[in-house]
């Protein structure tokens, strides 16, 4: 009757490659090819200029309230990046990056905020465009679309395909009970499912230490059988390497796994929250220096992948993409101004009650329109 | 034709979908080798295997929340709830997604799901085991709320709810899952989703109602008949969301009189919006103020309590005659 | 316990009758087969025996009531089981009780040992020669029919009942007894609750408007021949034959012999040689020995000669039936016919003697009648009426074709025929078979059977 | 079922799947009637298939072969000693088993019966309580009670599973072949199971209370067979009873009472086949108007009707003898009668075979029954040493007879020892039953050379016509 230590499949590591100087663990770096290492670096920009963008539209009142992303490029693209068209991507709310990476359009996005449902459905035009929905749309409710991964992975596994699908969520999400029945539901059935937590220390206004007691959130994945890493999430390249480990163990037939991305929100909760109630400047001033953009242009500059002429017309390219997709959404805006909207896609077929309603609503509208002519015209 | 109680007619529908589509998957707690705790899904298992019949851990959200995701994938899930009374642990699922997903995508993607849970009382079991909360769900825009009152029925809807491409929470009276048999056809029988049937003409007065309380409700109106002669126009609804608003409407207008039956608890329950679309619809046609009978507004009490809880073929008659008095 | 004691079936559609005396008082004490109570039914009046051991507690009834079977008469208490009939339309309580009894009763009969048991349903108790021999199929019809095996005679080897005894037995009873379906469940027997006498009849004016009138009711007798005509009258297509029976030899004969028989316990009427030369005809003119069953598209051919005789009594018309009267001489009629008038005018026959008939003679000649139609006793095919024999002249044909008119003793003969099975033909074949076996004694002796 | 109670109505409950509550259920569907069957089994077939005729009867095939193979060394064949495959044997027996209750369930599932596996216990005149089932209550219109019965234990020596003391299903399943078997009691149970195990190579002894085998039946049909037992027994013990008994490791030891010689024994096995008790206990019949008499048989009327008037039994539970047969008959009364069908249990010859060697069979009254209540009869009695086919089988130590009345000449009883007599008796019932008279039977021609000859023969004797045998009387 010995008491001792049981000993777990799994223990939690912890990866870093490029530390925050941008300096390189060779013996870590992952081999990404160069038109990769660009169109990542491209990417993280993108979010982070869009970001940039759609807080001034907002702050202007020409959009809604949105999630930033800032500070959080690397620990989204990185692991994205990972995934094939046919994969699947399971976002929570702030993975603005990563869905635009899936080939969500800039206007869908800037439509969505902007309070338009049907901006969801703008796609991009093309090839593209004709792929079969593999990403699925922004889950507001935390932690809740963790469980609809696995339901997807259960139905990959069941048809048999090689496909895999990563879910992302915050730390604060590890306190919900659906992260803890799909992480169960996920490892029992062995999912091919990878869960990409986005520590980013803030769930709102309650820090990281006051969400759970655990050292880290990658070892929760260890109660469920499932093997957990924490990552660098501000270092592109840890999070690549451990994202690959992640998707070739899925893909193979092995089970899900969970990732944990350390990293920092750079900006407020979403555009209604002033974090400055909350949290030091010192800390966020300390976050920047870390920031995974400049320690990742220092590798790609080192690696000869890039230089400050580039970096410069690509900025200046995404910046054209950007407001000629501002331009496009606002266009489009225009057109979605018929409110009888809200009763399209709720079913199927819409019932006779429903149509009823939409009637109604469409007659008062009408009225309402004629009404205001009327003033027009006193 | 075999006869069939309804818990062998949802049994059989169950396994001539999964023959027919290898889409549809039964999961829930205990629906594999143990057949389901009410033997729903019996057997199942041996026909299709532990990968079509899933036994799940015991967490609702997660039984819902990955049938959302199966559904989305493209499979046709069919979820039970041990008990109705445990949905609510699932309720965000249902409320933020399955009933959303279309909407928040556009249309991209659709959630083929049916969550079937047994609800109601007077089966003599412990608390949360006897609910009739079919108003959450009806009143949940998005989703269909049906209610079968028999096995024939029951057989001809879920069939229907497992084709349907929107998400059909399927509510199973439990107290009517072994208590009489049907005739149940082996060849293929739906129901509209959203359509009542009338179970039987008349013209002195409409009752409407479903589920389980579908037999106090033939049984009042039989003795009503015979003791007063009063012929009774019996509506069962099947679907509480889409109401078939127009049936129930049609039905008062010829009749004039109208009594609502439900368990549910009365205020803001199903028998309120269906008093209100009568009312709405057919307001001049009234002879008298429509009747509901339904549960009180309490929670259903344990056992020894339930049977004056819930609506009896007396409580029945009696608010019928109050109707046919006015 | 107290046990009710109730108007058992007495037979042949005999459903209610009237009290005519109780035999006993309250708190006497009474043996298994005692008589109880005389009631006269439509058919006579029987003495009904008790069927218990034990004292007699309420007595429910009294002489002038009509009762009706099921309807219990008296209670017993202490009352030991005897051979009860099964209990009828008793309220669900004590039928309850009743069949508790009766469990108890077969648990008393019920074997200790299996095989005792089997040996035991061999032999029920108190009756020697054990169960009616009758296969298994037959036993199922007669439970079907309502009949009793050990009330049919039986006319299988070793004295086995056939289906086609169950049948003709069941047979005798119809059209008297109200076709009844495979009761529901366990009710046994169901009996109509009122009966009017006519039920389509028109409502009649009040009476009274026009003089005084005495409102007398119409009872057993007078009742079952009001219904019993009624029914005839309205089944029956009617058609008549009349005829003039040269009586003289015959009365001859008759008053030859009258002494003789007289000697002998008998009386020699002129109805026992209509009795035999009827059976005479019956035999050489089958069809007018049978029974139209209307919903089996069958004719019923009887071979047996069972004829009533009609007779007259205080409360009305009765018919009792003598059998096989083709077996029985002469003598043995004349006997057998006076003591059964006799009987009857005393009302001591019993219903068993005035069931089974298939033909009726109706004989008003005492009482001075000429001709008149009689109405067919149903459900039999015809019915003859004999009118008062007088001296009258008759032309009779001599030899050499010579005509003479001399005085003969003439008896108008009448037969109704129900033209639904015989034609007048057949009558005027039948008479002239009749008349002559009356015409010429002799005759009738050679071509008796 | 984990939580509540779910009730089910039906219009007829049978309670107990086997031969009486299967026809009674089977007739009641095919009448038109929802009847729904309980039974503690999850298939019908009740003791009959499990644990009575039919296992038995399989095992009595084997034995009949083994003591075959022996009796025709005398005739000039000699066939090796016999291997015996245990396993194989108890497999091929459940075989047969599963076979047959399959049947019935596919038979039940055609006709529309629902089957629930559980324990009934009547609440009240219209419900049962289930235990260990899916259902909790099922309120009915009618029910058939047809529990059956159980083995008798003896006092304070109650059967368990895998004990050295066994009732007859205990000894059904054939777990060894015990060296020294000791049978309690005389019945037609201990004879076949005797058999049975002597065949397969078992010393038996029996032990029984009275001085005669098979007291249900006529001596003289049971002498043949008491001769060959005591050939075939070790030990046939008339008059002893069993004093005590103790179970131990290897053996169980007994003593015995009465006419032995030897009151301590030890045997490897016992068998208790001293009859069998009606399973009306424990039901919850006090709660319903049932009346159950003091030998626990439920009390019936001729419609198989208990006091209750919602409840008929049939079976065993009924009382009566305790024969699938009858039961069979019983079942299907109950059903036509609840349908309102003029039907009733009024049969006069309930057969009764003992699957010995002499196999024994007798329907109707029997002779020793008739003498006892000084009924007056006639028996004619035909010796099988003058049936050809008889001698031909070597089994001239049959007899055929037949009880008649004098009177009419009416055949009133049958019975038969010898071989096939399973066959033979049924010509005896259909007599009895239609109300035969002995020339019916004896002008019927039998093909010759049969068996069945000697029914024929035995009614010519007493017509007086008989061939192979001298008349009884002048011929008429």
């Amino acid at each position: 009757m010995p008491r001792k230590k049981i000993k777990l499949p799994y223990a939690v590591d912890y990866l870093s490659i490029l530390n925050e100087k941008g300096k390189l663990d060779k013996e870590l770096e992952p081999d990404i090819p160069e038109d990769m290492l660009l169109k990542l670096y491209r990417f993280m920009v993108l979010g982070r200029m869009f970001d940039d963008q759609l807080l001034s539209l907002q702050r202007q009142g020409r959009m809604g309230t949105f999630a930033p992303i800032s500070g959080q490029e690397a620990a989204q693209l990185g692991a994205v990046a990972l995934l094939r068209p046919s994969d699947w991507f399971v976002p929570s709310f702030r993975e603005t990056g990563a869905e635009l990476w899936r080939g969500r359009s800039l206007e869908s996005v800037i439509l969505v905020f902007a309070g338009y449902a049907e901006g969801a459905s703008v796609r991009k035009e093309g090839k593209e465009a004709e792929q079969p929905v593999t990403n699925m749309p922004v889950a507001v409710p935390v932690g809740t679309q963790i469980l609809h991964a696995v339901g997807i992975g259960w139905g990959i596994q069941y048809r048999e395909k090689e496909d895999v699908v990563m879910t992302f969520f915050g730390d604060g999400a590890t306190s919900e009970g659906d992260f803890h029945e799909g992480m169960n539901f996920a490892g029992v059935y062995q999912c091919p499912v990878v869960f990409v937590c986005q520590n980013n220390h803030w769930a709102i206004s309650v820090p990281r230490e006051k969400q759970t007691r655990s050292k880290t959130l990658a070892q929760k994945a260890l109660g469920y059988g499932i093997p957990g890493i924490q990552v660098d999430g501000n270092d592109v390249l840890a999070v690549y390497a451990a994202a690959e480990e992640a998707v070739d163990r899925a893909r193979s037939g092995d089970g899900p796994s969970m990732i944990e991305c350390v990293t920092y929100r750079m900006k407020m909760h979403t555009t209604a929250d002033d974090p400055k109630r909350y949290r030091q400047e010192e800390e966020v001033e300390k976050w920047k220096k870390q920031d995974p953009i400049s320690r990742y242009r220092k590798y790609l500059k080192d690696k000869d992948v890039l230089s400050d002429k580039k970096v410069e017309e690509m900025e200046n390219a995404i910046q054209e993409e950007i407001k000629s997709a501002v331009k496009r959404a606002e266009e489009k805006m225009k057109d979605f101004s018929d409110p009888l909207q809200m009763f399209d896609h709720l079913y199927s077929e819409r019932p006779l009650y429903l149509e009823a309603q939409r009637k109604a609503l469409a007659e008062e509208t009408e009225t309402r329109k004629e009404n205001a002519e009327e003033e027009k015209g006193e | 034709m075999a006869k069939m109680t309804m818990v062998q007619a949802i049994n059989l529908a169950l396994r001539q979908e999964m023959e027919k589509d290898d889409r549809v998957i039964v999961l829930g707690e205990d629906v594999g080798r143990d057949g389901g705790v009410f033997r729903v899904t019996d057997e199942l298992i041996d026909a299709f295997g532990e990968n079509r019949s899933v036994d799940t851990p015991l967490a609702e959200a997660a039984i819902v929340g990955m049938s959302i995701g199966m559904a989305v994938y493209g499979l046709r899930p069919i979820c039970e709830i041990q008990f109705s009374g445990f949905s609510y642990l699932a309720f965000h699922q249902i409320e933020c997604h399955a009933a959303r997903l279309r909407l928040r995508s556009q249309g991209l993607c659709e959630v083929p799901l049916v969550v079937r849970a047994p609800y109601g009382g007077g089966v003599h079991a412990l608390e949360h085991h006897s609910e009739s909360r079919e108003a959450y769900y009806a009143h949940t825009p998005g989703l269909k709320m049906v209610i079968p009152s028999g096995p024939k029925n029951a057989r001809a809807l879920l069939v229907s709810a497992v084709r349907d491409p929107d998400p059909v929470i399927f509510f199973e009276p439990k107290a009517t899952y072994r208590a009489f048999r049907e005739e149940v056809p082996e060849e293929e029988e739906t129901l509209p989703l959203g359509k009542s049937v009338k179970v039987q003409e008349g013209k002195d007065l409409t009752v409407i109602s479903y589920g389980a309380m579908m037999r106090p409700t033939l049984e009042a109106a039989e003795a009503l008949k015979a003791d007063d002669g009063v012929e009774s126009e019996v509506i069962d609804l099947l679907s509480i969301s889409p109401l078939d608003h127009e049936a129930c409407a049609a039905s008062v207008k010829k009749t004039g009189r109208a009594v609502i039956v439900h368990e549910a608890p009365r205020s803001f329950g199903p028998g309120a919006e269906i008093a209100s679309r009568i009312m709405e619809e057919s307001f001049f046609y009234l002879e008298a103020p429509i009747a509901r009978v339904t549960g009180f507004d309490v929670h259903i009490p344990l056992f020894s309590r339930e049977t004056a809880y819930l609506p009896g073929k007396d409580r029945i008659i009696r608010a019928a005659r109050e109707v046919l008095n006015t | 316990m107290a046990r009710p004691f109730k108007l058992p079936d007495l037979g042949e559609g005999v459903h209610e009758g009237e009290v005519l005396s109780v035999l006993v008082s309250v708190g006497d004490s009474v043996n298994e087969g005692d008589p109880i109570l005389e009631v006269e039914t439509d058919k006579a009046a029987v003495e009904v025996p008790s069927p218990f051991t034990g004292n007699v507690e309420e007595i429910k009834v009294k002489p002038g009531d009509t009762i009706q079977v099921g309807d219990v008469l008296l209670t017993f208490s202490d009352a030991e089981a005897g051979e009860e009939k099964p209990p009828e339309e008793a309220p669900p309580k004590k039928e309850k009780e009743e069949k508790r009894e009766k469990a108890e009763e077969k648990k008393r009969k019920a074997e200790a040992e299996p095989e005792a048991s089997e040996a035991k349903k061999e032999t029920p108790e108190g009756e020697k020669e054990g169960p009616v021999p009758a296969s298994p199929a037959t036993r199922r019809l007669a439970r079907e029919l309502g009949v009793d095996l050990k009330a049919v005679s039986p006319s299988g080897p070793g004295g086995r009942v056939t289906s086609d005894d169950i049948r003709t037995f069941a047979e005798k009873g119809k059209g008297e007894k109200p076709e009844e379906k495979a009761p529901p469940e366990q009710v046994e027997k169901e009996q109509p609750k009122a009966h009017p006498i006519e039920e389509k009849s028109p409502e009649l004016p009040d009476f009274s408007r026009w003089g005084a009138v005495e409102q007398v009711p119409v009872r057993s007798i007078r009742r079952a021949t009001a219904k019993q005509m009624a029914l005839a009258w309205s089944q029956i297509p009617h058609v008549y034959s009349q005829d003039m029976v040269d009586m003289t030899k015959l009365e001859a004969f008759r008053q030859k012999h009258k002494e003789n028989v007289q000697g002998k316990g008998g009386k020699l009427s002129v109805t026992v040689f209509a009795l035999k030369a009827a059976a005479t005809a019956l035999k050489q003119h089958p069809r007018f020995n049978a029974s139209l069953d209307v919903g089996a598209g069958e004719m019923v051919l009887k071979q047996y000669y069972h004829i009533g005789v009609a007779v007259g009594t205080e409360e009305g018309l009765v018919v009792p039936v003598i059998r096989d009267v083709d077996r029985k001489s002469i003598l043995e009629l004349s006997i057998e016919l006076s003591d059964l008038v006799k009987r009857t005018r005393e009302r001591e026959v019993n219903l068993e003697e005035m069931q089974g008939g298939t033909f009726t003679i109706t004989n008003v000649g005492p009482m001075g009648g000429g001709y008149f139609a009689p109405i067919i006793n149903f459900p039999e095919v015809a019915i003859l009426g004999m009118g008062a024999a007088r001296m009258q002249p008759l032309v009779i044909e001599e030899a050499e074709g010579k005509h003479e008119v001399a005085p003969r003793f003439m008896m108008p003969v009448v037969l109704s025929i129900d033209h639904r099975i015989v034609d007048g033909a057949d009558a005027l074949q039948f008479m002239r078979t009749f008349i002559d076996a009356m015409e010429d004694p002799e005759e009738m002796f050679i071509t008796m059977t | 079922m984990v939580m509540g109670e779910l009730s089910q109505d039906t219009e007829l409950l049978v309670i107990g799947a086997g031969p009486g509550g299967y026809a009674a259920a089977f007739r009641a569907a095919d009448l038109g009637m929802d009847v729904t069957m309980v039974d503690m089994e999850n298939r019908p077939g009740g003791e009959c298939i499990f644990r009575g005729c039919i296992p038995s009867k399989a095992l009595l095939f084997l034995a009949d072969l083994l003591h075959d193979a022996r009796r025709v060394e005398d005739m000039g064949v000699k066939f090796s000693e016999p291997k015996l495959d245990l396993d194989r044997i108890r497999d091929w027996k459940n075989e047969v088993i599963d076979q047959l209750a399959q049947g019935l369930v596919t038979l039940s599932e055609k006709r529309g019966i629902q089957r629930i596996q559980g324990r009934a216990l009547f609440e009240s005149p219209n419900q049962v309580r289930l235990q260990d089932s899916d259902v909790s209550k099922i309120k009915f219109r009618r029910a058939v009670l047809a529990t059956g019965s159980y083995p008798r234990p003896l006092p304070n020596i109650s059967f368990e599973r895998g004990s050295r003391i066994m009732d007859s299903a205990g000894a059904l399943e054939l777990p060894d072949i015990p060296e020294r078997l000791l049978i309690v009691g005389g019945g037609y149970v201990s004879m076949e199971m005797g058999t049975v195990y002597a065949a397969l190579g078992s010393r038996v002894t029996v032990a029984v209370r009275s001085e005669r085998l098979l007291r249900g039946a006529d001596p003289d049909l049971v002498e043949p067979l008491v001769k060959k037992l005591q050939g075939m027994f070790e030990n046939i013990h008339f008059n002893t009873r069993v004093a005590s008994m103790k179970e131990k490791a290897d053996e169980v030891d007994v003593k015995l009472e009465g006419e032995v010689g030897k009151a301590a024994q030890h045997f490897d096995r016992v068998l208790v086949a001293i009859g069998r008790k009606p399973s009306s206990d424990g039901i919850g019949l006090e709660n319903t108007g049932v009346k159950v008499n003091d030998r626990g048989y439920v009390e019936v009327d001729e419609k198989r009707r208990t006091a209750d008037e919602n409840i008929f039994a049939v079976g065993d539970v009924a009382g009566g003898p305790l024969l699938a047969h009858k039961a069979f008959r019983e079942g299907k009364v109950a059903a036509e009668v609840i349908k309102g069908l003029p039907s009733a249990f009024d049969v006069r010859a309930i057969p009764a075979v003992v699957y010995t060697d002499p196999q024994v069979a007798w329907c109707g009254l029997r002779e020793e029954s008739a003498r006892r209540e000084k009924k007056s009869i006639d028996v004619v009695r035909y010796p099988w040493k003058f049936s050809g086919r008889a001698a031909t089988v070597g089994v001239q130590e049959g007899l055929t007879k037949l009880v008649i009345d004098p009177d009419s000449g009416r055949v009133l009883g049958v019975g038969i020892t010898g071989r096939s007599t399973e066959g033979l008796i049924s010509e005896g019932v259909l007599a009895v039953e239609m109300g035969a008279v002995a020339e019916d039977v004896g002008f019927s021609i039998h093909p010759h050379p049969t068996l069945s000859e000697t029914v024929g023969e035995a009614a010519e004797i007493f017509v007086g016509s008989v061939t192979h045998h001298l008349p009884k009387k002048p011929a008429r």
